[in-house]
């Protein structure tokens, strides 16, 4: 095992779970949904709400899609094989990693235009969205990935991952959706973006070694 | 003293309730865990002793 | 500088031994300074030009609040210890560390929201101090519930530890940002529990109902300690001696 | 050269789930060798085999490979190491050959053909290995010890879900490979072949 022929595989098996991309979009999708059904769908309402109910909608649709990461390759011996390989573990987490952050994240930006119009939000403001989902989600990403490695040994680990991971995303939302706001407030919001930079930065530094560690623990 | 009279001092002004409620629900919380703790302390020391006292007598035998 | 009393501090016996020893005595005098604290505080303490009597709440609040983020702090601080050291106490502090934390972490919300509804005229408002506590209480939650989902002990230690770690990172940078979202949404009117400068009076009561829970809970956490190593060193034979000794 | 490839085990101490497994375990296997571990259910076979592949870590003890200490890092050894776990990583979207192409990016579509030839699931090379039965897909993780030039394999249970063709056919194997120079450890509940001349390792105390 090579470090490109696992980076293949992994691309390959992205390519053959592309109902798992799917989901995680018809997912965000039904929460967006929720909103305007459950609140208001009024243009008032949804306006200044759209950039929080979309990254309610992503923090969520990610860690669904983060928190299964390492379970089939759990259970059908793939990660002792990744393990046993001599690969470093820490990399080989990152190659899976980007290559699942390209899978959710990359049909999300494009159908991005589409949402935010369904949830009013100005065109002149679509731009910053997409910003701080480029900036941020890489942080939920890393983050969410800690807790699935802890969990992977887990039967029922989905709700636990939920419980221990969110509360770490709401600096990404806070910032992500006080950079938007700022944008429509005609404010400057390259300062949100950088905080939102320098969050998804720490969470690179730390994140593939404590879940190659959290891999470790939970083999058995 | 900052109260006159001790039905004052229970009155607190107009806050009575939401003062005492605090103390009150606040009261029970640390006795709660100071009991299930000792508790818990004495139920495990319990099952060690008679977990201990089983094998001597097994030995006994 | 010396270091045995780190080193027997990671003797499960001694440790035991000492809590045995010195844990009723902290436990009493918290209590005293607990109620000291008390009598002055809801006695003799003047009342809040602004709030009234409700500000005797503060005597609640500020420990429970304190406790809350120190508890944490402890948590993230033997997270590490265990990581990096493998010492084998740390995991034995966290698992009773963790659940007076929440407590803690629950008194300070239960007070707060109580103290909102004479001063805002709600019980809840969303602001900067309470949302912190609330988001802390959650990721006190998040460490109970992945201790306690573990069959494998060694995994649970190693998962709580984790994201202990994780958390104590990540509390400067939620503070910072609620803070800064609290500014966005509300500006802030007055903050509970927080005065530019408070009369002798006051802060007196405050510090020794302060230092009455620290001490109140370096007692229990000392007894859980206790249950805990009873549990995972049942087969050592110095718990063997402790359980005779203690009899039933 | 055959005489420094060596794997030791010394002071072994092994504890799965607060249970022990094996204590002051302590062996040697040299290029050449079969070693068949032997014990009951439960006994720590398969962990000990994880132990020296990396994927658990021991307690206590000391590992040595090639004259070399690798009980923190056993990358000198994974450099040399095909390992089969109970689970044997088969990917059941993957094909046949999309499962084998993991493992040996360099292997050509005929060399992995030749390998599945010689463990008879070749007809099966472009399936899904999900449509497959538990002992071809157990066959798809022995193919690799036909393409793999690792010397030291650690094989768990490799004889289940074969049927007697098979297991002599993978006898063969692992006779060819000792006369190669290449070291096996293996555990099975099988009767081995006395012409493998198996040394038995037994984890009972």
């Amino acid at each position: 095992m090579t470090y490109l022929s696992f980076l293949k595989s992994e691309l390959l098996a992205v390519f053959y779970r592309k109902q798992d991309t799917i989901n995680a979009l018809a997912f965000f999708l039904i929460v967006i949904t929720l909103f305007p059904l459950g609140v208001n769908p009024s243009a008032d309402f949804l306006e200044p709400a759209a950039g929080g109910i979309v990254w309610c909608a992503a923090s969520l649709a990610i860690l669904l899609s983060v928190e299964s990461l390492f379970k089939e390759d759990f259970n059908d011996g793939s990660l002792e094989q990744l393990i046993a390989s001599g690969l470093y573990l820490p990399i080989t987490i990152l190659i899976k990693l980007v290559i699942q952050w390209c899978a959710v994240i990359v049909p999300l930006l494009l159908l991005i235009p589409l949402f935010s119009q369904m949830l009013f939000l100005p065109w002149s403001i679509v731009h910053v969205l997409i910003f701080t989902l480029l900036l941020g989600s890489p942080a939920l990403f890393l983050v969410g990935t800690i807790g699935a490695a802890l969990t992977v040994s887990l039967k029922r680990g989905a709700v636990l991952v939920l419980l221990i991971i969110l509360p770490f995303y709401l600096p990404v939302i806070i910032f992500a959706t006080g950079a938007i706001s700022a944008a429509q407030a005609g404010q400057d919001y390259s300062g949100q973006l950088a905080i939102l930079g320098a969050i998804s930065l720490l969470s690179l530094a730390l994140s593939p070694g404590m879940s190659a560690v959290s891999i470790k623990a939970s083999m058995n | 003293m900052a109260f006159e009279s001790f039905s004052e001092f229970l009155a607190m002004g107009t806050h009575g309730p939401y003062v005492w409620s605090v103390y009150g629900i606040t009261g029970v919380f640390l006795v709660g865990m100071v009991l299930q703790t000792l508790s818990a302390k004495k139920k495990q020391l319990k099952r060690l002793h008679s977990i201990l006292v089983k094998d001597v007598s097994e030995r006994e035998k | 500088m010396n270091w045995t009393w780190f080193h027997k501090f990671g003797s499960p016996k001694w440790f035991f031994q000492w809590a045995d020893k010195w844990g009723k005595l902290i436990f009493y005098i918290g209590i005293a300074l607990f109620l000291v604290g008390l009598v002055l505080g809801l006695g003799f303490a003047p009342e809040d030009y602004q709030q009234g009597n409700s500000v005797r709440i503060i005597y609640i609040h500020v420990p429970a609040a304190m406790l809350a983020q120190s508890c944490y702090l402890a948590l993230g601080v033997a997270g590490i210890v265990f990581m990096v050291w493998q010492m084998k106490m740390a995991p034995i502090f966290m698992k009773a560390m963790a659940p007076i934390g929440a407590v803690m972490a629950f008194l300070a919300l239960m007070s707060g929201a109580i103290w909102g509804k004479p001063t805002w005229g709600t019980w809840w408002v969303w602001d900067a101090r309470l949302t912190s506590v609330l988001i802390l209480f959650l990721m006190y939650l998040g460490i109970v519930a992945i201790q306690n989902s573990f069959d494998d002990t060694k995994l649970a230690d190693k998962a709580a530890a984790i994201i202990a770690i994780i958390g104590l990172i990540n509390l400067p940078i939620i503070k910072y940002s609620v803070e800064w979202w609290n500014s966005l949404h509300q500006p802030a009117t007055f903050v509970i529990g927080e005065k530019p400068s408070m009369p002798s009076e006051m802060w007196v009561p405050l510090l020794f109902s302060v230092l009455g829970f620290y001490c109140i809970v370096t007692a229990l956490v000392c007894w859980r300690m206790q249950t805990e190593l009873l549990i995972r060193e049942r087969r050592a034979s110095w718990v063997k001696k402790e359980v005779t000794k203690h009899g039933v | 050269m055959q005489s420094t490839l060596t794997l030791s085990v010394s002071n072994l101490l092994i504890e799965r789930a607060e249970r022990l497994l094996c204590k002051d375990l302590s062996f040697e296997i040299h290029a050449g060798e079969i070693v068949h571990i032997v014990g009951e259910n439960g006994a720590g076979k398969s962990s000990l085999l994880k132990v020296i592949a990396g994927v658990l870590s021991p307690l206590e003890g000391e590992l040595f490979f090639a004259g070399e200490r690798i009980t923190a890092h056993r990358d000198v050894l994974q450099a040399q190491l095909c390992y089969l776990g109970h689970l044997a990583g088969v990917k059941s979207s993957f094909t046949v050959i999309e499962n084998l192409a993991l493992h040996f990016p360099a292997a050509t579509e005929v060399q992995i053909l030749a390998a599945l030839r010689s463990v008879n699931i070749e007809k099966y090379a472009t399936t899904p290995a999900y449509q497959l039965s538990a002992g071809q897909q157990k066959r798809i993780g022995l193919a690799r010890l036909w393409l793999t030039n690792k010397k030291v394999w650690l094989l768990d249970e490799p004889f289940t879900a074969l049927d007697t063709k098979g297991v002599t056919v993978l006898e063969e194997k692992l006779q060819q490979h000792a006369e190669l120079g290449g070291m096996t450890l293996l555990t099975t509940h099988q009767k081995l072949n006395s012409t493998l001349h198996a040394r038995e390792l037994s984890l009972d105390s």
